[in-house]
């Protein structure tokens, strides 16, 4: 019974957090649209409900209902799984992240996290690094030209990010001394990594940001230049699977933030589960801050950023964590 | 059979069926497709087999950066799939031949080798000991290849500025 | 209990050989050095289960040594290949058989 | 742990670190470069030489330090040093890279002391790796002549398929004898050699080291390479490289012991087709550098039938042949490299005249010439001596006839050289080369020890018996 009882909980877990993402994912769209109006000083949308409440459900309704069109020379194989691969390797990431503590079910301790594996990290950078799939088959496979570049660009600054976002995250694997999200989140019981690793954490958080191609780094969809990038000739609910994928990505930069530097779900007073949200949405609305803020990077400038500055600082970082844990 | 034997079977089939299609495809990109859900099955393997951390890793190098490299280059330099020819029989005949040699001595070693017949126990890695023991005992190779990781990239940017540094050399010269 | 040693080895044999085939039989210096990965792969295949069969680390560490060692034929390799096709255009070897006996 | 063991690495890992500034730091100085590596090297030498008589394991076991890797250390930096004194005018590589190539050399020939010494076989399959890795570079830094490119291409790919065959061999061998120490396999294989497993893993596993020492199916990189690869670079590989893979290959040898008929059939077959194929082959060259590459090829097989007869005056013959050929070819390459002073490739027809225009240079090349063609006073034929004499002892009278049989085929195209140099004149009447005199030093002391060493090699005999024992 207790195995029976086990995988209840378990797919139980996984509809919540699903759901919660989806849902999460669409109203971001919709905080972002707001909050971007505000910085530019104009409304966003407020025609669908009340403060426009109501609009991501006419986006969906609206993506759903466009057609699916696929370019005569398209590779068509490739061409409908390239959103896929990106939609769900962004959800997938959310399987070893721990959103609250332990709690106590009909005498049964369930885990808030869907599955804790001691290569949790590793899992992480894994699905992060197949991300790069769906941007560069996406942008290959719809025989365009301005796809192409994009695809190109998107995997070259995907790769050159993801070698940064590594080192960045080395030094908290040698103070949590596990690659386990759920003991990263016990190890920061004192206080916050962020405290003692700010390096890191700039590090991290630029070049998640690159990851998720938001602005600045948004290079492989520049509008101006190639139209969209990866997803111009993508319509319909491709082009929102694409989205999806931006929004959820949004999260998850939100939540690996949150789990390896701002302590998890650990907060005063509410609830745990209640601060793991507030982190994310916090960690998430800077990002629309930033992309209201900042210009977007030329080329050469974002190579530059990446491998001459982001690496060696990081490595520096790891070499200087070892030597105060050494001592 | 156990359901683990069954795993087994299951993911050495769909590494098998995806390398052949891998090898055989005319289309350079469709075949690195194919690579990588190979490599995710060998991936899935070394889970299968206690090595979490390799498995991981595998993901990460070869499915992550290795082929991204791989498919970077075809997409930069628009390899044509039609100019690519189907490999002829001169090509294929030793080949196979050599394949067939082969499979025939991996037979032998199958049937012959009476320590091969042992079963494999479940076992797991945990990534902490995984690394002590790897920085332990196997200090001098890891120097060996931070050596050698330092030369391939030295090599490779002395590559990649090659072809510019000969133009200009050749320019020069006509002068 | 899993499998039989033999039949890990066995996979790992013919995997092996088709990478031998893709390495040996493909007329493209892509097509090449992708069917040395395989091979690559294939060996690292071998050393898991051989360490899975001994019960020992040693086969793992192997297997840690062929990324790193796959990582740096990589970046090499393509390198070199770029070099070449950019001096002449072409991506099949029989076109740079200026070397004769 | 005694650091002291480690002195000759350290000190080659320090020499790494100053070309590593030099490249990435000064501007590029083509004298100053030179000037360096040349003292550096030197003093390399002595290192190695201070080193000699250190006997101890390191690192868990992985790493020995006995006589036998001390030997062969001194020889590779000896080798080393003799390239780096050639490279005075380094016109076949760009100046700008002159550091890039001094640091490919320099972590080249510290990947083969590392080789020689360790008796794990990851640590000897990663040292192998890097010292190819290292190869791969530097046949395609050569200035634009074109055919670098290519063979860079196919010495790389060659190469990279040999070392996945070689892990493959590796795996299975593992797969067997559950452990990678040298040692331990020793213990354990003769009683697992009957099993397919281990004698497939052990053959497969020694292609790597076949495949380094240009032995037959495996070398068809050797030609293009030698010929793409610039002057110095290709002596480098002619010479010290080939060392280490007789170093190793010696070792990896001794392991079986003789108690695998199938491994002796097999080595021995690869030796003759070797030794054939490649004086065959060699006959018809016109380019020098694709000349002597077959000749090493051919060269592969002799060390073999030392190897093989898998006895201790066998491995101090192969030793011994090894220090024999650096020697005869360092001599050869040098003529070559001066020659061809602006770095191109050069034909064997452009060395007619040469006894006219510097009749030191052509004495060396005869003499270098004659050594490889194994004629009596010289080394060559003390180092051919000793390995067919172990052979025969151990009743190899058909593998030693066939040898022998080669060794007359050689004499053809070697004089073929010689006449070259003594006998044609050329057409247009060069003007005589200027030799500077540290090259006539060097010339001098080589052409001293080919001779002398031939006529009284107790000395050096003494030496490498030693080594060899050391091995046993």
């Amino acid at each position: 019974m207790n195995w029976i009882l086990g995988f209840i909980i378990l797919i139980a877990k996984l509809g919540v957090v699903l759901v919660g993402l989806l849902l999460l994912a669409a109203y971001l769209v919709l905080l972002e649209r707001k909050f971007l109006g505000r910085l530019q000083i104009r409304y966003g949308p407020n025609r669908a409900g009340k403060f426009g409440l109501l609009q991501p459900f006419a986006d969906t309704i609206k993506m759903l209902t466009k057609e699916d069109t696929v370019p005569a020379e398209a590779d068509r194989v490739l061409f409908l799984l390239a959103p896929a691969v990106v939609a769900s390797e962004a959800l997938l990431i959310f399987a070893v992240v721990p959103f609250g503590a332990t709690i106590t079910l009909w005498g049964k301790k369930v885990p808030m996290v869907i599955t804790d594996l001691n290569v949790g990290l590793l899992y992480v950078f894994a699905l992060a690094s197949l991300g790069v799939y769906g941007v560069a088959l996406g942008g290959w496979a719809s025989n365009s030209k301005y796809s192409l570049i994009g695809g190109i660009r998107g995997a070259a600054q995907m790769i050159s990010y993801e070698l940064s976002l590594g080192l960045s995250l080395v030094p908290i694997v040698m103070l949590a001394r596990s690659f386990s999200l759920v003991d990263i989140v016990r190890a920061q019981a004192d206080y916050p990594f962020i405290l003692v690793q700010p390096v890191s954490f700039m590090i991290f958080l630029i070049s998640a940001v690159a990851e998720t191609k938001r602005i600045p780094f948004d290079l492989p969809e520049a509008e101006n230049e190639l139209g969209a990038g990866y997803h111009t000739e993508y319509s319909g609910m491709r082009f929102g699977l694409f989205f999806l994928g931006e929004y959820v990505n949004l999260q998850v930069l939100g939540a690996l933030v949150t789990v390896f530097f701002l302590g998890g779900w650990r907060g005063p007073l509410l609830p745990p589960v209640v601060w793991f949200l507030i982190k994310v949405l916090a960690v998430a609305v800077l990002m629309i801050w930033v992309r209201g803020t900042l210009p977007r990077l030329r080329y050469d400038q974002l190579m530059h950023l990446g491998w001459k500055f982001l690496v060696p600082v990081a490595l520096l970082n790891i070499v200087a964590t070892g030597a105060f844990l050494l001592i | 059979m156990t359901i683990y034997a069954a795993i087994f079977y299951v993911l050495a089939g769909v590494i098998l069926v995806a390398t052949g299609m891998a090898i055989t495809r005319r289309n350079l990109v469709h075949s690195i497709v194919y690579l990588i859900i190979s490599f995710f099955g060998s991936a899935m393997l070394y889970y299968l087999f206690g090595a979490p951390l390799l498995a991981a890793l595998e993901i990460i190098i070869y499915a992550g950066a290795i082929m991204v490299l791989f498919l970077f280059i075809i997409m930069m330099l628009r390899v044509d799939p039609s100019s690519l020819r189907r490999p002829d029989l001169k090509q294929w005949l030793p080949a196979s031949a050599l394949g067939l040699i082969y499979v025939a001595i991996a037979i032998l070693v199958v049937t012959q080798d009476p320590g091969s017949r042992t079963m494999l126990e479940m076992a797991l890695t945990k990534p902490r000991v995984f690394g002590e023991f790897l920085f332990q005992k196997y200090w001098l190779p890891i120097e060996i290849v931070s050596f050698l990781l330092l030369i391939a990239l030295v090599g490779a940017l002395y590559l990649g500025k090659a072809f510019a540094r000969d133009a200009r050399e050749r320019e020069e010269a006509e002068k | 209990m899993i499998v039989p040693y033999s039949h890990v080895l066995f996979l790992a044999g013919v995997l092996f050989a088709m990478g031998v085939v893709c390495a040996v039989a493909r007329r493209n210096l892509i097509m090449m050095l992708i069917g040395v990965e395989i091979m690559l792969n294939s060996a690292g295949l071998v050393f898991v289960a051989a360490a899975l069969r001994w019960q020992q680390l040693e086969g793992q560490v192997f297997v840690l040594f062929i990324f790193a060692i796959a990582a740096a034929e990589v970046s090499v390799g393509l390198a070199l290949i770029i070099y070449a096709y950019r001096r002449t255009g072409s991506l099949d070897p029989e076109k740079y058989n200026i070397l004769k006996w | 742990m005694t650091w002291s063991l480690f002195i000759p690495e350290l000190y080659f890992m320090l020499m790494i670190g100053v070309f590593f500034c030099l490249a990435m730091v000064l501007r590029p100085n083509p004298k100053r470069d030179f000037f360096i590596a040349l003292l550096l090297s030197t003093l390399g030498v002595v290192v190695c030489l201070a080193s000699v008589k250190l006997e101890g394991t390191l690192f868990y076991n992985v790493y020995r330090v006995d006589l036998f890797s001390q030997v062969f250390k001194v020889i590779l930096a000896i080798g080393f040093f003799l390239v780096i004194c050639i490279c005075s005018e380094l016109t076949g590589i760009g100046e700008r890279y002159h550091p890039e190539f001094y640091l490919l050399l320099t972590t080249c020939t510290l990947a083969m002391m590392l080789l020689v010494s360790s008796v794990e076989l990851l640590t000897i399959y990663m040292a192998l790796e890097l010292s190819s890795y290292c190869l791969y570079l530097l046949v395609p830094l050569r200035r634009g002549y074109g055919v670098h490119v290519e063979s860079g291409i196919k010495y790389f790919l060659v190469g990279a398929f040999t070392s996945a065959v070689m892990l493959f061999g590796i795996a299975s061998l593992y797969g067997v004898v559950h452990t990678t120490y040298v040692g331990e396999i020793i213990r354990v294989l003769p009683g697992v050699i009957g099993r397919p497993a281990a004698v497939i893993g052990l053959l497969l596993t020694l292609c790597g080291f076949l495949f380094k020492l240009a032995v037959f199916p495996f070398h068809i990189w050797a030609p293009d390479a030698y010929q793409g690869a610039a002057n110095q670079v290709t002596a480098y590989i002619a010479t010290a490289s080939k060392v280490a893979a007789v170093a190793i290959l010696t070792r990896m040898v001794a392991l079986s012991s003789g108690s695998s008929t199938y491994l002796v059939h097999v080595l021995v077959t690869l030796s003759i087709a070797s030794m054939t194929l490649g004086n065959l082959v060699a006959i018809v060259q016109k380019d020098m550098k694709r000349l002597l590459a077959y000749s090493s090829i051919s060269h592969a097989g002799y060390v073999l039938i030392g190897i093989v007869s898998m006895t201790q005056s066998g491995y101090a013959g192969a030793i011994f042949y090894a220090v024999a050929y650096l020697m005869m070819k360092f001599t050869c390459f040098l003529v070559v490299v001066k020659v061809a002073y602006d770095g191109s490739d050069l034909k064997i027809a452009q060395l007619a005249g040469l006894h006219r225009r510097s009749p030191m240079l052509a004495m060396a090349l005869m003499l270098g010439v004659f050594g490889l063609a194994g004629i009596p006073p010289t080394i060559g034929f003390t180092g051919k001596f000793l390995v067919f004499v172990a052979a025969m002892k151990k009743g190899y009278f058909t593998l030693v006839l066939i040898a022998m049989i080669n060794v007359v085929i050689s004499l053809y195209y070697y004089l073929q050289v010689v006449r070259a140099a003594y006998l044609l004149e050329s057409d247009a009447s060069l003007p005589p080369m200027k030799v500077s005199i540290p090259t006539k030093l060097l010339v001098g002391t080589l052409v001293t020890a080919i001779l002398v060493l031939g006529v009284f090699p107790q000395y050096l005999l003494e030496l490498t018996r030693a080594a060899a024992s050391a091995l046993m």
